[in-house]
């Protein structure tokens, strides 16, 4: 481990923030471009799921909103 | 530590092989199903990544004699930017496949990798200005690499905008396919122009520590960090391609069954 | 033929020609208000400044060129015609180059004088400008046939095709700024040369595809 | 008009299929278009009649499935009248964008006579009202070379003696073994055996 105590790490000797930042948003970025598909997935799934139970039921007509 | 970089790379290496040779049967459940096998073990493997090279390229190597611990951004800034140029090319020829076999699943490709591309490549131009302020002291600096890749991000965002302004989404797909096609050709064309432009104007600027220059103490988490990338790219391109399946495919039995076991056949 | 009669139909409407002219007059006359009338600043940034508004009337005037046959639907019929669509393009792009790239060309000395770039320089700044125009063109066409059959493309075709106009930018006032300086010109207008034999190899075949599209849309 | 065996296929469709915005407008359509056959499309509106029209020009080639393969390239005839404005109605035909090769004054001042604009070739097209501007487009039935004429609603805006003209003139086309497509709401007066395909049952009698 390079840096001898917690704060120096958080400080790197003045150039801390600019690193962390960079860090932080770059993980912020990976985690949407992670997490998008999978929510976009399940919201799809469940749209077809309701569509299917609608028309189970018989009230939309054959067409059904796309 | 390179056994995971082999892992990714061989990850990728035969998912391309089986791409081709399924890619014949290329019908959306299979591709479905495929997708979600692949991201199951190659997502935790890609976060795992991430995590041990940051970890390691942030803490555990000695700082650059020069630049002190700015340089540490270098194991997102260069990883980023790799894997954005990677993404184009892996766009334009999944366009390239779609027009000339007309095959949907190439299309349905595109289409996916151009946000990931897109997120990389604004990761890379928002980390190369983070690090151009402590060691050139100004926040934008017109140096060759990050000009080219500010173009690539307007390139990408073209064929976004291209997308999303036609009502027929197959048009749309071919037209973007076009477009990407002919940006994959002015690539290189650009990358020279704005090197060449580049040294005319600052001949002398210092140029910060190229991939070969560094010693092997950081190089080894550097390598890390651009397979954690391109593990990371894959996994967002087929997750994507998922929910990009199931939007168009919503209307079909397949769907249907995935959602009800015994849906109506 | 077919470049007879996209002349006579430019011809036809002369104000259509003028356009980018009187766009190109006033922006010159826009830049020494806006940097300030001090003849050595005016003449370090001429070259630049020149190229960059030619790249602009460029840009504006290639989205009309398929939009007013998209219209009224002559455009399918050139994708019927029997000569190969490839020919039909090349003419439509000379024609649109002939109009707009040309005359800008040949009328730029005018405003060089303007914004007092030295008189060695002009006769690269046309040189430079009459190849770098005519490959805009060629790559305008393709943003054009990528976006004939949108409403509202106008807006749109300078997102995607100004990435491509960077190179002929770059080494057009480099080729200038070179003359200024005395320095050897051969180089970069060979260099343009080869971007123009390059964009007259594929510009209109991608056009072509693009128009396929676009129609069939 | 160059004479072709009676028989030779012009147009050859193999199991075609379309969709339009999710609905299925027809599927597994076969059907060749041989020399000298006359056929009338018919349909609702928004059956398909324009789209298989154009899938038969070879306008649109994507978002269909199925083959289609034509001998050349067909006379089409859509719904816009292709005419400049600014271009007097002589100049329309002669440089006509897709007329490869140049047709001599007297034809072009046969053709527009044919058609009932005799007194109107130099006028700038803009001056002609939409029915003169469709008639300046039919004008070019009767200079095309091409043995395959798709024609979309060709008898709109025209008055009856030029829909009784019109008609003649496709008869005698298809008696020289031409093959005409025509969609049309009106029934054809030619007499020649006229093949129907409706799309709405995608029936083929």
């Amino acid at each position: 481990m390079y840096f001898d105590s917690v704060q120096a790490a958080l400080s790197m000797d003045g150039h801390g923030s600019f690193v962390w930042v960079a860090y932080f948003v770059t993980l912020l970025i990976i985690s949407a471009v992670l997490l998008l598909p999978g929510l976009r997935r399940r919201r799809l799934l469940r749209q077809v799921a309701t569509e299917l139970a609608r028309q189970e039921s018989g009230y939309a007509t054959r067409e059904g909103p796309r | 530590m390179s056994s995971r970089i082999g892992a990714a790379q061989k990850g990728l290496y035969n998912l391309t092989v089986m791409w081709t040779f399924f890619h014949k049967l290329g019908s959306p459940p299979w591709l479905y199903g495929i997708a979600g096998a692949i991201v199951r073990w190659l997502l935790p493997l890609t976060i795992l990544a991430l995590l041990v090279g940051a970890a390691w390229g942030l803490l555990f190597t000695s700082p650059d004699f020069r630049q002190g611990n700015s340089y540490r951004i270098i194991y997102i800034h260069v990883p980023s930017a790799v894997v954005a140029l990677a993404g184009y090319y892996v766009m334009a020829i999944a366009g390239a496949v779609s027009l000339i076999w007309r095959m949907k699943m190439a299309d349905v490709a595109m289409k996916a990798a151009a946000p990931v591309g897109a997120a990389l490549t604004f990761i890379a131009l928002f980390t190369g200005a983070l690090w151009g302020k402590p060691t050139w002291g100004t926040w934008w600096e017109w140096d060759a690499r990050i000009t080219s890749m500010l173009i690539l991000l307007f390139l990408y965002l073209g064929v976004v905008a291209l997308y999303e302004a036609f009502d027929n989404k197959e048009a749309a797909g071919r037209a973007c396919a076009i477009l990407s096609l002919v940006g994959m050709v002015n690539i290189p064309i650009i990358y020279k122009s704005v090197d060449w432009w580049y040294s005319l104007h600052q001949p002398a600027s210092i140029k910060f520590s190229g991939e070969s220059a560094i010693d092997s103490s950081m190089l080894y988490p550097l390598l890390l960090m651009i397979g954690a990338f391109y593990a990371l790219f894959t996994c967002c391109l087929l997750m994507n391609m998922r929910a990009e399946l199931l939007q168009r495919e919503s209307r079909t039995a397949w769907v249907r069954r995935l959602v009800k076991p015994d849906g109506p056949r | 033929m077919l470049l007879r009669r996209q002349l006579s139909l430019a011809i036809r409407r002369p104000i259509e020609i003028g356009n980018p002219l009187v766009f190109f007059a006033i922006v010159v006359a826009l830049f020494p208000l806006g940097i300030g009338p001090a003849s050595e600043q005016l003449a370090m940034i001429a070259p630049g400044a020149i190229w960059i508004i030619a790249l602009l009337s460029s840009l504006l005037t290639s989205d009309s060129v398929f939009r007013s046959d998209f219209d009224d639907g002559s455009l399918e019929q050139l994708l019927l015609a029997p000569q190969p669509l490839y020919l039909s393009v090349l003419a439509y792009l000379c024609a649109h180059w002939v109009v707009t790239g040309l005359l800008l060309a040949l009328v730029s000395p005018v405003f060089a004088l303007m914004l007092n770039l030295p008189a060695e320089a002009v006769g690269t700044l046309m040189v430079s400008l009459a190849l770098g125009t005519a490959v805009l063109s060629l790559v305008g066409g393709i943003g054009a046939a990528l976006t004939v059959g949108l409403k509202r493309g106008g807006m749109l075709i300078s997102l995607l095709i100004l990435p491509l106009y960077i190179p002929v930018l770059i080494f057009g006032t480099a080729a200038v700024q070179a003359a200024v300086s005395g320095a050897p010109v051969g180089p970069f207008l060979a260099l343009l040369g080869a971007m123009l034999s390059l964009a007259i190899a594929l510009g209109p075949l991608a056009t072509a595809a693009g128009l396929r599209i676009s129609i069939d849309a | 008009m160059t004479d072709s065996a009676v028989g030779e296929s012009l147009a050859e469709v193999k199991d075609l299929g379309l969709a339009r915005g999710g609905r299925v407008l027809f599927e597994s359509l076969s059907f060749a278009i041989r020399a000298g056959e006359l056929w009338q499309l018919e349909g609702g509106n928004g059956a398909g009649k324009t789209s298989l029209l154009r899938i038969l020009a070879g306008l649109s080639r994507y978002g269909f499935d199925g083959l289609v393969s034509r001998a050349e390239v067909p006379l089409y005839v859509g719904h816009q009248a292709a005419v400049k404005g600014l271009f007097s109605a002589r100049e329309n035909l002669s440089w006509h964008v897709s007329g490869g090769c140049v047709f001599a004054d007297e034809q072009i001042e046969q053709a527009l006579q044919r058609v009932g604009l005799c007194g109107f070739e130099d006028t700038p097209s803009h001056a002609l009202s939409a029915g003169q501007h469709r008639r300046v487009n039919l004008a070019r039935l009767f200079l095309s070379e091409a043995r395959l004429w798709l024609l979309d609603e060709p008898f709109t805006a025209i008055d009856a003696a030029g829909v009784s003209e019109l008609q003649e003139r496709i008869g005698g086309h298809v008696a020289r073994g031409g093959a005409v497509v025509v969609t049309s709401h009106q029934p054809l007066h030619v007499d020649h055996t006229v093949h129907h395909l409706s799309l709405d049952g995608a029936r083929i009698s």
